[in-house]
C-alpha cells in the first residue's frame, strides 16, 4: 500500500495549481461561463503548451504517457479553480475511446491533433427521457451506400458548439440483448444535418442539444467494431465518472477552503464565527465528507490506471461525491451567509458546479444502482 | 380540537384564491419566479415588476386583505389567521404580494406608536401606499444585530442619520426604509437604537443594487450621508429599538410564502405522473414515490406550525420558539425540495427557463436550488434560531 | 381552528400521567416487559375502574362515549410512561374493530365486557413473510357443516397468549380484487388448534406467533359481512397506526424531558453539558421533531374522531413519527453517554420501543409508499 | 499510489483467515454476538467465554499476530498493516481477540517504558498471557478525563491508589488495570496524573459488574480502596500521564472491528438475496438495492481510512484528524447500518436469537440495533471527535 502521490504528481499538481489560480481569476471564470463558446483560446494553447492535453495518451501517439490517476489528479486541480474548457470532452468523452477502440489509422490522425490541443472532441450519448444504460441508446444510423445515416437528438452533448468531431453512440441493429447493436461513430461536426443548439444549464457548462438530420458518416468512421459500441461506452463512462468526481472533489476543497478563511477572519458577537461549536462541526462534517470521497476517487483512478476494472469503484467514488459535494457547498453557503448569496461572490459558482456534476454521468441514485448491481443484487 | 378553518374562513379563502386567480396576468407564471422559503425571487422586489406590483398592491389593500390581523379600530379584520390565509393563497400563485410594511411595520405601529403616528401610517399601509424595506443589517451586523454602526443623531426636531445597511431587500422598489439606527452610543448594546421611518427620497440616500446568484436585482447597499429624518417618524420610545424589533418578530416569522410549498409539491406530483424515464412513468418508479412522500409529510409538518401559529397569535399565545421552528424547518425543507426535485428531474432539472427541455413550470427546479440556499442564512441563521430554540425555549444554560 | 386540548382532555392527561407515574414506575415496567404475562391483573383492573377500557364506546355498550383523540391523549401518557398491558390491542385492535363492524348482538356481547376490563381481545393478521396489504392476507377458512376451519400461520400477534378472543383475518374465497373475499372471524383463544408461541422481541412487547391447525368457527363468530373483511382491517390499521404513533410521540416527550434534566445537571468540562452548543442543538432537533410530529398525530386522530376518511393524514403521522422518534432515541443516548447504556437505566426501554413502534402498522417506507399513493401516485 | 497489499500481506491475510476459520468452534456464530463499532458484545469481554478467549489469545500470541505492529526488537513485525489485517480478518469472524493490552499498553510501554519494564511486560503481552482493561473513565470524568479523581499517593516504593472507575470494560475478565491516576492534586489538569499498571488481584480492588442494555455483562464499576502499587508499575514519568494517554491514542483509534462491518454487510446482501416478501426478492426492491448501496460506499469509506492510518502509523505520519474521522464515521455509520438493517428487515428485525423466525444469523439486527448506540458515545463522544478535528486538524479558534 501506499497513499501518497509520487513526486512527479505532486509536482504536476502544482503546477496545475499555481497555473490555474493565476491563468483563471474567478472574473475570467464567470466571464467564460457567461459567454457563447465558453472557453478561451489562448489559455487553450497554453494548457496544450504544458503537456496537459498530451497527459494520459501514450508516447507514440504525441503522448507523454501519463496514467489515468495522473489525469485525475490534473482534472482535481481543474474542479479546485474551474476551468471553463473543453478539456474534459477532448480528453476524457473524445480522446480516452479514441485510444481504447479505434484502429491505427483513426488514432494515428486523431491523438496526435488531441495531444496538440488542435482537437475538440465530444461525445453524444443521452438522448430524451432515457438514463445511460445500453438499452437507453435508441437513435439509429441506417446503412446507405457504403455509408450510415444517423437521424434522432442527443442531448446534454458538451462543447459540441464548438467541437471538430462528435462521437455519437448509435443503434445500428435491434439486437435482443439491448448491450449488442451500438455502434460508436465518429461525426464531423461541420457534417451537412448536423444541428447543434446550446442549451442554458445551471453551471453554464455548455452542453448542447445536437441534432442529427440524416448525416451521412462514411463507414471508415465506425470506432471500434460495428455493433460492439456498448462496451466504449461503458468503460468512458467508468472513466467519466471518476474524472468528474476528481473535479468535484477538487471543487468541494476549494469550498472549505474559502470557507475556513473566511470564518477564522468573520467576528459576529465579539468572536470569530469558526469558534462556534455548530460552525466546527460544520468544517468537520465538511472536510471528513471530502476526505472520504477523495479516497473513494483515488482509489477508483487508481484501479483503472491499473487496468482492472472499476465498475464499482467507479460507482461508489461517484455516489459518494455526489452527496459530499453538494453537502460541502450547502454548508459552504451556510458559513458565508449573505455575501456568498451574491452574484459578486465566488461560492455561486462551486454551488453549481456541486449540482451539475451529481447530474452528469449519472447521478446518486443512478451509481447506488450500479453498486447494487457489482454487489450481486 | 379543530384543525379546519371556520365556514367563514373558508369562503374567504375561496374568495382570495378565485380573485388572484382572476386577477393575475395569464403569463404571470411563467414571467416570474418563486421558491419557497427563498429570499432571491419575489417578484415583487423586481423593478420589472414594481408598478403591477404597486397596483396588485392597492387593489389587495382596498380589500382590507393587507390588514387582515390587525385589530378591527385600526381597519383590521382582528384575525391572523385570515391574513396567514391570505399569504399562503398570494404565494401559491406567486402573486406580488405582502412585505415588510404589513407584517412589520404596521403591527409595530399598533402596538408602539404614536396616535398620530398611528393616524398617518396604518391607513397608507393598508391600503398599500407605502411599501417598506427592512433597514437592519449591515455588513459587520448580519446575525448579529447587536454590532449595528448606523448612527442617528439628534438634531433640533430632526435626526441625522449616517451609515450603511445591507441586504435591504426591495430597497429601490419600495417607498420607506424601516429602520434601525443606534441613537445612544454610550448605551450598552441594546439599549442604544431606535427605529425610525425614512423616506427613500430623502437626500443622502444612495440605494445601490446587488445581483444575487440567480441574477435577480432583489438586494440592495444603502448608504447614509447626512440623511435628515424628522423627529415623527420615530417608532416607540427612543433608545427601544431592539425591543420594538422583538416585538415584530411574531408577524415576521409567518412571512416564508406558504403556499409555494403546496405548489411545488403539487408541480413535482404532475411532473412525475406525466413524465417517462427510460420508457417508465416516474411516478410508478418506488424511489421517487418515496421521495415525493417524505417531501409531503414534511410540508405538512410545517403547514401544522404555519396555522398554529396564527391561530395561537389570534388567541395572544404566541410561542416565540414554536414560530422559531417553523422559519427553521420550512428553510430547510426548503433546501432540501430543491435537492429532491433535481434528483427526480435529473439532467432536465439544471436547464433554465426558456429552454424546450425545461420541465417543471420551465425552469423552476434550476432556480429553486439557487434560491434555497438563502431560506437557512436570512432574517436569523439556522445556527441562530437552534440556539434561541435551545436556550429560551427549553431553558438550556447559556455558554 | 383551534389547537388547544379541551379542558376534560386536559384533565384526563393529567389523571392518566399521575396515575401512570405513581402506579408503573420504571422497575416493574421492566419486571413486567421480562415477565411472560407481560401485565398486572390488579393494575388492568385499576385502568378498568379510570374507565379507560370504556373510554371510546358508545354509552350503550357501557363505554363513556370518548372520541378517539381522546382515547389518542390517553395512550400518549401510556407511551409517555410505558405501560406493558393488553390495553392497545384490547381497545384498538379488538373494541375499535367490532364497534365498527360487527352485528348488535356482538357488540352487546363483547364491548360492555371490554369495557368493563373483562376481555382481552387482539388481531391476528400478519403472515410469513408478507405485508399489511389485503393480498398479504393469504391464511384460509374453508367451510364445512356450517362452520369454518382456519389452518395456517399468524405472526406478531400481539398479547395473544393472554387473550380472550383473537379477531382473525383471513380468506375465505380467491376472488380476482384481491381486496375482497377477506373475512375477519372472532376466535375464541382457546378454542382447539390454536397454538400460541410468545415470540422474544427487542422491546419484549409480547408478540406471538399464532398457528392454527384447522381451528373450528362457528359462521355466526363473521365479524361483519363474509367476504368484505379488508375494509375492516383497513380502517383498523389506520387507527392503530395513530394510536401508535401517539404512544411514539408521548415515549419521546419523555426521552427529551429526561435528557434536559440531565444535561442541565450533569457537569463535563467545568460547565453543564447542557450548555454546549452542539448538545443544545440536539435538543432543538429533538424539540422541534416531537412537536411536528405530534401536530400531525393529533390531525389524524381529529380526522378520525370526526368521521373523516383518514388515510392520509394516518400515513403521514406515523411515517413521521418512526423516524422522528428513532431520531430522538439516539440523540437521547448520545446526551446520556455511557450510563444511557447500561441496563439501569430508563432509556433503552424508549429505545427498544421506538424501534418497534417504527415497525409496528407499518414502517416508515411503507407509509411513505401509502402516502404516495393517496397522493393520487 | 497502490491501494493493494502487497503479496505478502495477501499471503499473511490468507493464512490469519485460514486459521481463524479453522480455530473457531463451528458454533462460534451461534453462541457469540457482534456488531461492528459497538462496545457491548465482544465476546472476549465475557465471563462465558473467558477462558476459550485466554487460550485463543495465547495461540495467537504464539504466532506473534499480538504483536504485529511493535518493532522487531520487542518481537513485533514493524507492521501496522499488519496488525490491521489481523483486526480485521477477527472481527469478521468475530474471534475473541484484541484488546488494551496490545493495542494500548504494549505500544506505550515501547514509547515510554523503562528497559525493565519492557523486558517484563511486552513478552507477556505479546504471547496473550498478560490482558488489560482501560481505567481511564470516571463517574464525573468521562468526555472530560481532566476531571478525574481518582487519587495516588506515594508512600515509601509504592503508590497508594483510591478512587472509582467506570465501565472498567472486561475488567472482570482481564489481569491488570492500565490505571490513569491523580499523583499531583496540586498541579493544574493535565500535569498531574500517571499511567501505572494494578493487578487486578491487588487488596482493595472491588470489581462490580454493570449489565449492559443487551443484558451482556461486559462493564464494570470498579473501587480502589488503599490499593498498593508498586512503583516499578509506573509506565513513564510521572504526572505524565495524560501525555502518555495520548500517545496511545493513534493505536487505539484503530480497535473498532474494521470486519464487522464487512461481515454485516455481507449477512444484509445474502439475506435480500434469499428472503421474499409480499412474494417478491428483497433484492429486486429499488428502495433495498438503494439502502444496501449507500451503506457499502460507506463503509468503503471507512475502510479508506483505515488502511491509510494502518500505513501512515508504518510511515511515521499518523494523523490524529483522520484517525479521528475514522472513528467518527465508523461509530456513526454503525449506527445507521443497524437501522438500514432494521428497516430493510421489517418485523423480524426485532426478534432475537433464539426464534425461529429470526433472520440473519439468528436476531442479529436486533442486537446492533441495541449496541450500535454505544459506539458514539465511547472512547470519546461524536461531539468531542468534531471539536477536536476543527480545532486541531483545521486549525479553528477555540471557543
Amino acid at each position: 500500500m501506499n497513499f501518497e502521490l509520487s513526486e512527479e504528481q505532486k509536482m504536476l499538481k502544482k503546477t496545475a495549481h499555481d497555473f490555474l489560480a493565476k491563468k483563471y481569476p474567478k472574473d475570467l471564470v464567470k466571464k467564460l461561463e457567461e459567454s457563447h463558446k465558453g472557453y478561451s483560446q489562448e489559455l487553450w494553447k497554453e494548457m496544450a503548451e504544458l503537456g496537459w492535453m498530451a497527459l494520459v495518451f501514450p508516447e507514440e501517439y504525441d503522448g507523454i504517457d501519463g496514467s489515468f490517476l495522473d489525469l485525475v489528479i490534473l482534472l482535481e486541480e481543474m474542479g479546485y479553480n474551474i476551468c471553463p474548457s473543453p478539456f474534459f470532452s477532448t480528453v476524457i468523452l473524445g480522446g480516452l475511446p479514441i485510444l481504447m477502440a479505434a484502429n491505427e489509422e483513426q488514432k494515428k490522425e486523431l491523438l496526435p491533433r488531441i495531444a496538440m490541443g488542435e482537437l475538440i472532441i465530444t461525445l453524444a450519448l443521452t438522448e430524451p427521457n432515457n438514463g445511460l444504460e445500453a438499452k437507453s441508446v435508441q437513435v439509429k444510423a441506417t446503412p446507405s451506400n457504403g455509408e450510415y445515416v444517423i437521424k434522432g437528438t442527443k442531448l446534454f452533448v458538451s462543447d459540441a458548439h464548438v467541437a471538430d468531431y462528435i462521437l455519437c453512440a448509435v443503434r445500428t441493429e435491434d439486437a435482443s440483448d439491448l448491450e449488442r447493436g451500438i455502434t460508436v461513430f465518429l461525426v464531423q461536426a461541420k457534417s451537412p444535418g448536423v444541428q447543434c443548439t446550446l442549451l442554458k444549464t445551471l453551471a453554464r457548462d455548455k452542453q448542447c442539444e445536437v441534432i442529427f438530420d440524416d448525416v451521412h458518416v462514411p463507414k471508415e468512421n465506425i470506432v471500434g467494431t460495428k455493433g460492439q459500441g456498448w462496451p466504449i461506452i461503458k468503460h468512458t463512462l467508468e472513466k467519466a465518472a471518476v474524472a468528474r468526481s476528481a473535479q468535484m472533489v477538487g471543487g468541494a476543497q476549494a469550498v472549505i477552503d474559502m470557507a475556513l478563511s473566511y470564518s477564522k477572519a468573520r467576528v459576529q458577537f465579539d468572536r470569530p464565527i469558526g469558534s462556534f461549536q455548530a460552525v466546527q462541526h460544520h468544517f468537520t462534517n465538511m472536510w471528513a465528507d471530502i476526505i472520504g470521497s477523495r479516497n473513494l476517487v483515488y482509489k477508483a483512478a487508481w484501479k483503472i490506471s491499473e487496468g482492472g476494472l472499476a465498475g464499482l469503484e467507479s460507482a461508489m467514488a461517484k455516489a459518494r461525491v455526489g452527496e459530499a459535494y453538494r453537502r460541502v457547498t450547502i454548508l459552504g453557503h451556510q458559513i458565508f451567509g449573505g455575501i456568498g448569496f451574491t452574484k459578486e461572490h465566488d461560492m455561486h459558482l462551486y454551488h453549481r458546479l456541486s449540482m451539475a456534476g451529481d447530474l452528469s454521468f449519472g447521478n446518486v441514485d443512478f451509481q447506488r444502482e450500479m453498486v447494487a448491481t457489482e454487489l450481486g443484487l | 380540537m379543530d384543525f379546519d378553518f371556520t365556514e367563514e374562513e373558508k369562503v374567504f379563502r375561496k374568495e382570495v384564491d378565485e380573485f388572484v386567480r382572476e386577477e393575475l396576468p395569464p403569463d404571470w407564471d411563467v414571467k416570474t419566479s418563486y421558491w419557497p422559503a427563498g429570499y432571491g425571487t419575489l417578484a415583487q422586489m423586481e423593478t420589472e415588476f414594481a408598478d403591477y406590483a404597486s397596483e396588485f398592491h392597492r387593489k389587495i389593500g382596498k380589500k382590507g386583505w393587507l390588514s387582515c390581523g390587525w385589530p378591527k379600530e385600526y381597519g383590521g379584520m382582528n384575525s391572523w389567521v385570515k391574513n396567514a390565509i391570505v399569504d399562503e393563497v398570494m404565494s401559491y400563485h406567486r402573486a406580488p404580494y405582502g412585505g415588510v410594511a404589513t407584517w412589520i411595520s404596521g403591527p409595530t405601529i399598533i402596538e408602539v406608536g404614536s396616535e398620530s403616528m398611528k393616524k398617518e401610517w396604518l391607513p397608507k399601509i393598508a391600503n398599500g401606499e407605502a411599501t417598506f424595506w427592512l433597514g437592519y443589517s449591515e455588513p459587520n451586523a448580519g446575525s448579529d444585530l447587536g454590532s449595528l454602526k448606523t448612527r442617528a443623531v439628534k438634531n433640533g426636531d430632526e435626526f441625522i442619520v449616517n451609515g450603511q445597511k445591507t441586504w435591504g431587500t426591495g430597497a429601490h422598489v419600495t417607498d420607506y426604509c424601516w429602520l434601525l439606527a443606534k441613537t445612544d452610543p454610550s448605551a450598552r448594546k441594546h439599549g442604544s437604537a431606535t427605529l425610525m421611518i425614512v423616506d427613500n427620497k430623502t437626500p443622502g440616500i444612495d440605494i445601490r443594487p446587488i445581483e444575487n446568484i440567480l441574477g435577480i436585482h432583489s438586494f440592495n447597499e444603502v448608504f447614509f450621508d447626512d440623511v435628515r429624518v424628522p423627529e415623527e417618524n420615530v417608532v416607540g420610545e427612543i433608545n427601544r429599538g431592539f425591543y420594538n424589533v422583538m416585538l415584530a418578530l411574531q408577524y415576521e416569522r409567518l412571512i416564508m410564502g406558504m403556499g409555494a410549498f403546496r405548489r411545488v409539491l403539487e408541480e413535482l406530483i404532475r411532473y412525475v405522473k406525466e413524465t417517462e424515464y427510460n420508457g417508465q412513468l416516474l411516478k410508478d418508479d418506488p424511489l421517487v414515490r418515496n421521495k415525493i412522500a417524505s417531501i409531503a409529510i414534511e410540508i405538512e409538518v410545517i403547514y401544522s406550525f404555519y396555522w398554529r401559529t396564527a391561530w395561537a397569535m389570534d388567541q395572544g399565545k404566541f410561542s416565540e420558539t414554536e414560530a422559531s421552528v417553523f422559519k427553521l424547518f420550512g428553510t430547510e425543507l426548503s433546501v432540501k425540495i430543491a435537492c429532491t426535485a433535481m434528483e427526480i428531474l435529473g439532467l432536465y432539472g439544471q436547464l433554465e427557463r426558456g429552454s424546450k427541455w425545461a420541465p417543471l413550470l420551465d425552469g423552476w427546479a434550476s432556480i429553486g436550488y439557487l434560491d434555497a440556499i438563502s431560506g437557512p442564512i436570512g432574517a436569523g441563521t439556522s445556527e441562530v434560531q437552534r440556539d434561541i430554540i435551545a436556550i429560551r425555549g427549553l431553558g438550556l444554560p447559556r455558554d
